[in-house]
């Protein structure tokens, strides 16, 4: 069953340099204990939604249009104090950088045991024996100590814990991870990740993954999409993804990463950089960055569509979509990439792995 | 509101003379003179005492540098209208420089002031004795005291100034006192070493519930004079109904509480023990002398019965040389003794000398018993005044109190004059003065008598010294005055009682052989209580009397006594007082030694804008250097006194300019003028 | 081997976090060993990559290096001129050939200056160009890193995290140096950016003959651009070699952990990944022996021990547990329903187990006996008599010596003392273990 | 370290602190021209030089300055902070009775600063921007450039002359601690802490804004807290750490404050008895004054301190 559903979800920013369209036409859905991944660099617009669907977005910034449906309920149209029964509650999150994430002056446990206290209703005592337990679950060795400890006493690893205890303490169903691991050391990620995992799957919760390693939508999502400059540019499964990308930004995304055992003398780059939201690139805008663009890119905006059908595939339920010119067949040239997977594998997506 | 600030209240507690409060003054500076000037104003041309002793070239217009101090705002206002005076006439290039109090009383008490060619402006306090108008300001001996600030030094003013005061004749003839006097009047004028600009007034606002009141000129007196007064027939009486500007003795209330705002904290109760005039101010409720004053400074015995001078002998200071004792003095002139110093023999110097004979109490009773003294006068007590705790006054009274005056804060105004005190009797008492003394009347007899069980109290316990006659110390202080002090607040409050057994309530005024009032003069004060509120700001002191929170205050800007004045919900009353402005001309520096030269500076002071101007007519010209008050032994006939120098005193810009065109022309100065 | 440009001897940074006079006076001495004791060399040409954790001090090192902050002990010769004995002043002329490259561009960008006079101020300072020159040698640069002329007018919050960097990039190049110390320059950059930079930096490598001391923690991003790497723990090098010594396969049981970590862009990859117990220690008070033992799988057995070595570094967890706890909560968490201080002796034993995975029964008989007469001291909440009553069985050769340093051949060092012959059999347990 | 310790070591430190403070003021009194001898008789004809010296030797006033200090110095080690020259009382006695209305006026002025200063400040920063911000800026920025005795002299002038709300001089008769003393430190207390108000509030407003537009508040709000309990409870604490700072540097000024507010509202406070020890050059009384408020400056910036960390636990007593 659906548990999220968006759908058309755009959200700009008013700035002295213009309006900024850091969301542009969203829709997706996630189902109840799946693991959706949303990647993208910098400046793509995966926080924003994240926060969106939180109705978290502040001024300057503004929802201004698309639905957002939460176990069949628009969040949009809830007031002020619906919403805040399901933040934290129903729909929680984990915040990238947990050193600013956490309130300095307040013992973590507090900070695990107040959305208790305001959404279950427990008392003091039963806040905190919950909040212990779930300090224990995370991974922190001697809870009931650390309870009281503040976040500075915490090191960085621990600190992510505590923000994912927080995160999983009224027991959401949505659980938006928005780079979760990021500011952390390989050999604590890793430990997180499988810890993020294990509780998803403890708790039956879905797990919105924002994040621009493309590593760890590997090892966690069973479903991606790619975003550039706040547009969707590419659904799929994760399998998909990895083996069969259909759009040239996820393409240069995945051979841009320098891999242990990779003998390249060089990296593949993506040219430029993300464009200014302020002044998206008409047509295409990936067009200036895509090695394969030609004039219709300048001209033409691409939609969503099913790569193999080039139908139009932009409503939510989409399961595999991709937002290149190519698959509506008004490129002339193609998209001219390989994939190749070392080792001995079987590839699960048969054979159409290059176009 | 007022623009005065605290400071001035400050300037104005610091000051100690025997009667008059004094206020800061300025004055112009001369050189400080070495004994050999020959000092007669005009004799000393050669300008030496420039400072940097390179004589300038003297030219018109003349450059000089007026000066004051700065936190008296109404006296900088002054002397910047004096100023533009000079400048005006176009022979002047002025400047006008400010200093800080404290600096600038430090900068004019340097002997050296008078030879930097600055004109000062000080203002300083007199009393009832005439002296305090020319001696101060004239005296060769208070070069680099207060406030001879431009060195005058002159040998021939010195000796009028002293033969007007003491020595056998004056002594004994007021009439030949007043003449000499008025020669020194005369001789001022015509020297112009110093230039009075004005008198000031005493200012009093009451609310309408207070009747009768009049003023003193002297703030440290005004609450005890107005309570009860016999020597004027005064009375202050309470009354919320009636007008307050009927004040016919047979309208006089009983009871009530009067609230005074008083300018400053006293010091102190203890009365040697405090040099302030507000600590007098609290302390003329509780104490009492042997005598009284009227408002023209004649005296009249008070708690004596009467008195006589009943000997006079020519002895000066010297003629105590076989009594006195040597004692060492230091470099800078302090004397290494306990006891009080009486006399310094008049050729010794502390100062220069290692050693100075000196008199102390124990040789001044040996003296007086082998008859050497200047003066005796006898008191005769009442008999019957009880001190507040039941306690007799008797001759011991006064002669301890006395004893308790050495070597206290006041000893050097008591001692000056007082040789010694002695009981004749139990009711009998005597004291001498050093030498023959025409103040001696007032001056002898100027401490307050106080309780020998008191004094013995402070003896006997160690906690105990002297000074500490005060409630701070736990002491109540106990006298023979008409009221008995209640509490009293540090920095807050003070409250008093009518004594029950005052005195002359006791005694009936009419028993007062000098009293010749109407019959219905209470025989004492009428009103029940007083309450002092130490309020240092005058804007809050003015703000609490409109505010309904005293009932009367004093010493308030000038600039708000005409809104007061102007309201029928208050009465101002005004007495001309001692205190004066004063300038002083450099008259040791070329071309201030040529007296012309400092009578045109005296044409150019316009001391009657200057009243109207800045201080709103509250004060009032001086057209001659004795104000009213002392008018009773400074002179023989005040309007004839005033008729002949007034001319000198007038702002008359032309006369001026002819006489700086005259020492131009015949010391052949430059001028571009 | 040629003379190495830069060769590091025995280097030490401490940060002295004393309190403050009283407390050095009372012996409350308190040193933070960022770096201690490194000894590296840096090869002409080469990239000699350092990775570690945060926390690890490589930051320090590669400043220390350079004394950019002054190091508290050893030596860093510079063509054979040891660095830490310059004066100021020649130092400052040594400075031109050793350039630092920062991790945050737009902090090490002064905000108020442009771009033109960011890249020309050493040229400035160290007195190389001027006029028109100076102008030239600025576009120059700026070219070579990949921005326009046109940008030296422009200020630093104008242009994007990987320009920025080039920014910096360009900077250090302009007095001509010979060796760049990059401290993490990619680390703040989009995937897509790192690329362009790490390019950028083996083009520059090349056409200037540069060398790279590059400190990071990615260590994919590490081996693709160095020769050799160093990999710190704590303040020391662990381990040191060309890249493919280190890499492939890992030897130091450290570099191993680190390498399994990294989460692989393939969703199918199911490579075991090693989980380090617990956090980095403080390096305030650093585990003695070797500063990994508190965390190695692969901890050494004492003699006369022979278990599975995940059941050893359990009960060594359990172990530095009862040694760093004041209460049995500390041992094993309260929860909603038990309190560890209240439940049996019996139920203890079990929630300790489960909480550091040991199996019902330890499968050496000596230690299930201490283990068990620990478990009733703990019991008892008295944890010194657990600690006791482990002292003895429960202990690792790791932990009573640090390694030295050995060199398994050509300059490839590994401070482990698995490397040691006498551990041997300890390695082939691991070998078995492994399949 | 702990707090004790913390404590101990920084109240040990206020001895240095103080003997420079001592040594600075001494100097400073002693170079200005006049001393309190000079005040006491300068203007009095009837003194001559001899008895001026006199005066001086017996005050040790006529030693070189270094003994004076020494000598003072030894006395207040062993608690004697001297006489007041003009009055004999004990310098310490004066002090420690003046002491407490400073204290207390100070105490108000403070309370009203935080009461007006925290809400308005809390106010502005949540609807930064909007009218009520422009408007409490405004009156900040008035509050900050009023001077105190002209504010004084209006509050008289329009609360107790025109409106007849107050009295013009304190209820002198009642006990510190009466309740009538509450009513009249009002006006007193509002002139005193107004420019601390002021600043308090800006900082308070500049401090909470910045905090709001933390991470830490996203992650609240996220947790479906309440606008109200993230701003009161979360927010406010990490505010106020920046204005426990100010506050601690305010005390100076607050205590320089009380010197004119004193004189003003007629207060028998120690700021009026400075007033008149440096008029009167009471190098003893000066002296001690100026131990006694630095004293209390000190402590007010331990008591900051030891706040401090009772708010931000981050902070270490070092």
């Amino acid at each position: 069953m659906t548990l999220l559903e968006v759908n058309d979800l755009t959200v700009e920013f008013y700035t002295e340099d213009g309006v900024v369209r850091a969301v542009d036409g969203l829709s997706y859905e996630i189902e109840r204990g799946e693991k959706f991944g949303v990647v993208g660099e910098s400046g793509a617009g995966k926080s924003v939604t994240a926060l969106s669907l939180m109705r978290l977005i502040e001024s300057p910034g503004r929802i201004v249009k698309g639905e957002i449906r939460f176990d069949g309920t628009d969040i949009l149209e809830l007031s002020e104090s619906e919403v805040r029964d399901i933040r934290g509650n129903r729909i929680a999150m984990i915040f990238q950088d947990a050193q600013t994430a956490l309130n300095p002056v307040y013992t973590v446990g507090e900070q695990i045991a107040e959305a208790m206290r305001h959404h279950l209703g427990y008392d003091d005592e039963e806040a905190r024996t919950r909040a212990i337990e779930l300090l224990d679950q995370v991974g922190i060795p001697e809870a009931e100590l650390r309870y009281s400890d503040y976040p500075h006493e915490f090191s960085g690893g621990m600190q992510q814990r505590a923000v994912i205890a927080i995160a999983l303490a009224c027991d959401p169903d949505l659980l938006i991870a928005d780079e979760p691991t990021t500011a952390l050391d390989v050999t604590i990620e890793a430990k997180i990740l499988k810890q993020i995992e294990a509780l998803a799957e403890e708790f039956d919760t879905a797990i919105q993954l924002i994040t621009h390693d493309l590593g760890v939508v590997a090892e966690l999502c069973d479903r991606v999409m790619v975003m550039y400059a706040g547009q969707p540019v590419e659904k799929a499964s994760v399998e998909q993804l990895f083996y069969d990308p259909k759009h040239p930004y996820t393409v240069g995304l995945m051979s841009s990463i320098p891999r242990i055992g990779d003998r390249r003398e060089r990296l593949q780059t993506i040219p430029g950089t993300m464009p200014d939201l302020v002044e998206v690139p008409t047509g295409c805008s990936f067009h200036p960055r895509c090695p394969y663009a030609e004039e219709a890119c300048r001209q033409t905006e691409p939609q969503l569509v099913d790569p193999d059908t080039g139908d139009v595939a932009t409503d939510a339920a989409a399961e595999r979509a991709a937002a290149c010119l190519e698959y509506t067949g008004e490129l002339t040239g193609g998209l001219d990439y390989e994939v190749t997977v070392e080792g001995d594998e079987q590839l699960p997506i048969g054979d159409e792995a290059d176009d | 509101m007022s623009e005065k600030s605290y400071f001035d209240g400050a300037t104005r507690r610091r000051t100690l003379q025997a009667m008059g409060a004094a206020s800061v003054v300025s004055v112009t500076g001369l050189a400080g003179c070495s004994d050999d000037d020959s000092g007669n104003g005009n004799g000393n041309g050669n300008g030496n005492g420039n400072g940097n002793g390179e004589p300038e070239e003297v030219s018109f217009p003349l450059e000089v540098q007026l000066e004051t101090n700065a936190d008296n705002s109404d006296r900088v206002e002054m002397v910047e209208l004096v100023a533009a005076s000079l400048e005006d006439t176009g022979y002047f290039e002025t400047n006008v420089e400010t200093f800080e109090f404290n600096d600038f009383v430090a900068r004019i008490l340097n002997p050296e002031y008078g030879d930097r060619g600055h004109i000062g402006c000080v203002g300083l306090s007199g009393t009832f004795n005439p002296e305090s108008f020319c001696n101060a300001l004239h005296h060769s001996g208070n070069i680099g005291q207060c406030c001879n600030m431009s060195g005058v030094s002159d040998p021939e003013l010195d000796d009028m100034m002293d033969s007007a005061r003491f020595g056998i004749e004056v002594s004994q003839d007021p009439d030949l006192r007043r003449e000499r006097y008025d020669e020194i009047w005369h001789y001022l004028a015509e020297e112009s070493y110093s230039s009075i600009a004005n008198f000031s007034v005493e200012d009093a606002i009451m609310n309408n519930s207070v009747h009768g009141f009049n003023g003193w000129p002297f703030n440290e007196g005004l609450l005890s004079f107005a309570l009860y007064s016999p020597t004027e027939n005064q009375v202050t009486w309470m009354d919320d109904d009636a007008d307050p500007r009927e004040t016919d003795l047979s309208d006089v209330q009983e009871g009530g509480t009067l609230r005074v705002g008083v300018v400053e904290n006293p010091d102190s109760f203890d009365p040697p023990y405090s040099s302030d005039t507000t600590s007098t101010f609290v302390q003329s409720l509780i104490f009492e002398q042997l005598v009284t004053s009227d408002l023209e400074g004649n005296v009249y015995p008070w708690l004596a019965e009467s008195y006589e001078i009943v000997d006079v002998q020519d002895v000066d200071r010297a003629d105590y040389e076989e009594y006195m004792i040597s004692v060492a003095a230091d470099e800078e002139g302090a004397i290494d003794t306990t006891e009080q110093i009486i006399v310094v023999h008049p050729d010794d110097d502390p100062v220069g000398d290692d050693e100075v004979r000196v008199l102390t109490p124990e040789e001044a009773a040996d003296a007086v018993a082998d008859g050497v003294f200047g003066m005796r006068i006898q008191y005769e007590l009442h008999e019957g005044v009880t001190f507040h705790n039941g306690e007799e006054l008797t001759a011991e009274n006064v002669v301890r109190s006395y004893e308790y005056y050495e070597n206290s804060n006041v000893s050097a105004q008591t001692f000056d004059s007082v040789l010694h005190a002695e009981a004749d009797d139990e009711y009998t008492v005597s004291v001498y003065a050093q030498v023959p003394d025409a103040e001696a009347e007032r001056e002898l007899p100027g401490v307050y008598i106080l309780s020998t069980e008191q004094l013995d109290e402070i003896e006997a316990d160690d906690d105990l010294d002297r000074g500490d006659i005060d409630p701070r110390e736990d002491l109540t202080p106990i006298g023979t005055g008409p009221y008995t002090l209640e509490e009293f607040s540090d920095q807050q409050f003070a409250e008093y009682e009518k004594y029950d057994d005052y005195w002359v309530e006791e005694m009936g005024v009419d028993t007062i052989p000098w009293f010749d009032g109407p019959a219905e003069f209470p025989d004492g004060p009428v009103i029940d209580e007083i309450e002092l509120e130490f309020i240092p700001d005058d804007a809050t002191r003015s703000g609490a009397l409109q505010n309904d929170e005293v009932d009367l205050t004093y010493g308030l800007a000038t600039a708000t006594l005409d809104d007061f004045d102007a309201s029928d919900d208050f009465i101002v009353d005004i007495v001309e007082a001692g205190a004066y402005d004063y300038f002083q001309t450099p008259l040791n520096v070329e071309p201030w030694d040529d007296k012309r030269l400092r009578q045109a500076f005296n044409h150019l002071i316009p001391r009657e804008v200057i009243v109207e101007e800045v201080f709103n007519g509250y004060r009032n010209p001086a057209w001659t250097d004795i104000p009213e008050l002392a008018r009773g032994l400074g002179t023989a006939d005040y309007d004839a006194l005033e008729a002949e120098i007034r001319p000198t005193n007038e702002y008359d810009p032309e006369r001026a300019v002819e006489l700086i065109e005259e020492v131009i022309a015949d010391h052949g100065y430059e001028s571009t003028v | 081997m040629t003379e190495p440009i830069i060769r590091v001897e025995g280097l030490r940074k401490y940060y002295d976090t004393t309190g403050g006079f009283v407390d050095r006076l009372l012996g409350n001495e308190q040193l933070v060993k960022a770096v201690d004791g490194v000894d590296l060399e840096l090869y002409e040409g080469e990239t000699l990559g350092i990775v570690g954790e945060s926390g690890c001090g490589k930051t320090s090192l590669g400043r220390a290096m350079l004394r950019l902050i002054e190091p508290t002990d050893g030596s860093v010769y510079y063509h054979g001129e040891d660095l830490t004995e310059l004066s100021s002043r020649k130092l400052r002329a040594v400075r031109k050939d050793l350039q630092y490259i920062f991790q945050d561009p737009l902090s090490s960008l002064n905000p108020r200056m442009t771009v033109g006079d960011i890249v020309g101020e050493p040229l400035d300072i160290h007195g190389l160009a001027s006029g028109a020159e100076r102008n030239e040698r600025i576009y120059e640069l700026l070219d070579v890193v990949g921005l326009s002329p046109s940008h030296a007018d422009r200020y630093p919050h104008e242009f994007s995290g990987g320009q920025r960097q080039r920014i910096g990039i360009a900077r250090a190049l302009a007095v001509d140096p010979e060796v760049i110390v990059c401290d993490e320059p990619v680390s703040a950059l989009d995937v897509s950016v790192q690329a362009q930079i790490l390019n950028l930096l083996e083009d520059l490598q090349e056409e200037f003959g540069l060398s790279y001391i590059f400190i990071a923690h990615d260590l994919s991003v590490v081996e693709h651009i160095s020769d050799r790497v160093a990999v710190m723990y704590l303040g020391e090098i662990v381990e040191t070699g060309t890249t493919e010594e280190v890499y492939q396969p890992p030897n130091h049981p450290y570099a191993e952990a680190l390498l399994s970590a990294i989460p692989e862009p393939d969703p199918l990859w199911d490579g075991d990944q090693i989980l380090l117990s617990g956090s980095v220690p403080s390096p305030l008070d650093p585990p003695s022996g070797c500063r990994f033992h508190s965390r190695c799988p692969k901890i050494i057995q004492p003699d006369g021990v022979d278990v599975d070595p995940s059941e050893w570094r359990s009960a060594m967890n359990f172990k530095h547990r009862i040694d760093d706890g004041s209460s049995v909560e500390a041992v094993v968490a309260r929860t909603r329903d038990e309190d560890p201080a209240e439940v049996s002796r019996e139920r203890l034993d079990t929630l300790v187990r489960s909480e550091f995975d040991l199996p019902d029964r330890l499968s050496d008989p000596d230690l299930e006996t201490a283990f068990s007469e620990a478990i009733d001291a703990v019991h008892d909440d008295d944890l010194d008599a657990a600690a006791d009553a482990l002292a003895d069985r429960f202990r690792s050769p790791c932990e009573a010596e640090p390694p030295d340093a050995i060199d398994v051949g050509g300059g490839h060092r590994i401070a482990c003392h698995l490397q040691d012959e006498q551990y041997a059999d300890e390695r082939l347990r691991h070998a078995d273990h492994a399949d | 370290m702990s707090l004790h310790r913390f404590i101990l070591k920084r109240l040990l430190s206020i001895i240095p602190i103080l003997f420079g403070v001592s040594v600075i003021t001494f100097g400073l009194v002693y170079l200005t021209p006049g001393d309190p001898v000079d005040q006491m008789v300068a203007l009095n004809p009837h003194v001559s030089p001899s008895d001026e010296a006199t005066l001086r030797a017996q005050y040790g006033l006529d030693r070189p300055a270094w003994e004076q200090y020494l000598l003072w110095m030894s006395n207040v080690l062993t608690g004697d902070f001297g006489q007041v020259y003009s009055s004999g009382r004990d310098v310490s006695s004066v002090v420690l009775q003046r002491l407490p209305e400073t204290i207390v006026l100070g105490l108000f002025g403070w309370i009203f600063a935080l009461v007006i200063a925290i809400p308005a400040g809390i106010y502005a920063a949540v609807n930064k921007d909007q009218l009520g911000d422009t408007v409490s800026r405004f009156l900040a920025l008035s509050g900050i450039s009023i001077p105190n005795f002209w504010l004084g002299l209006m509050l008289i002038l329009i609360f107790s002359l025109i409106l007849g709300l107050f009295p013009v001089l304190p209820p002198s008769r009642e006990p510190l601690y009466h309740p009538r003393m509450l009513w009249y430190l009002l006006l007193p207390g509002v002139t005193i802490g107004t420019a601390a108000a002021a600043s308090i509030m800006r900082v308070m407003r500049t401090s909470m804004a910045e905090e709001l537009n933390k991470e830490y508040v996203t992650a609240a709000r996220a947790k479906g807290l309440p606008e109200r309990q993230i701003v009161l409870k979360h927010v406010l604490r990490n505010s106020l750490i920046s204005v426990v700072t100010l506050a601690a540097t305010l005390t100076a000024s607050i205590v320089a404050g009380s010197v004119v507010v004193e004189v003003v509202f007629n207060w028998p406070g120690l700021g009026r008895e400075f007033i008149m020890a440096i008029n009167g050059r009471e190098m003893n009384l000066i002296m001690a004054i100026t131990l006694f408020t630095g004293f209390f400056v000190i402590i007010a910036n331990l008591i900051a301190d030891i706040l401090y960390a009772v708010l931000d636990p981050r902070i270490r007593y070092e």
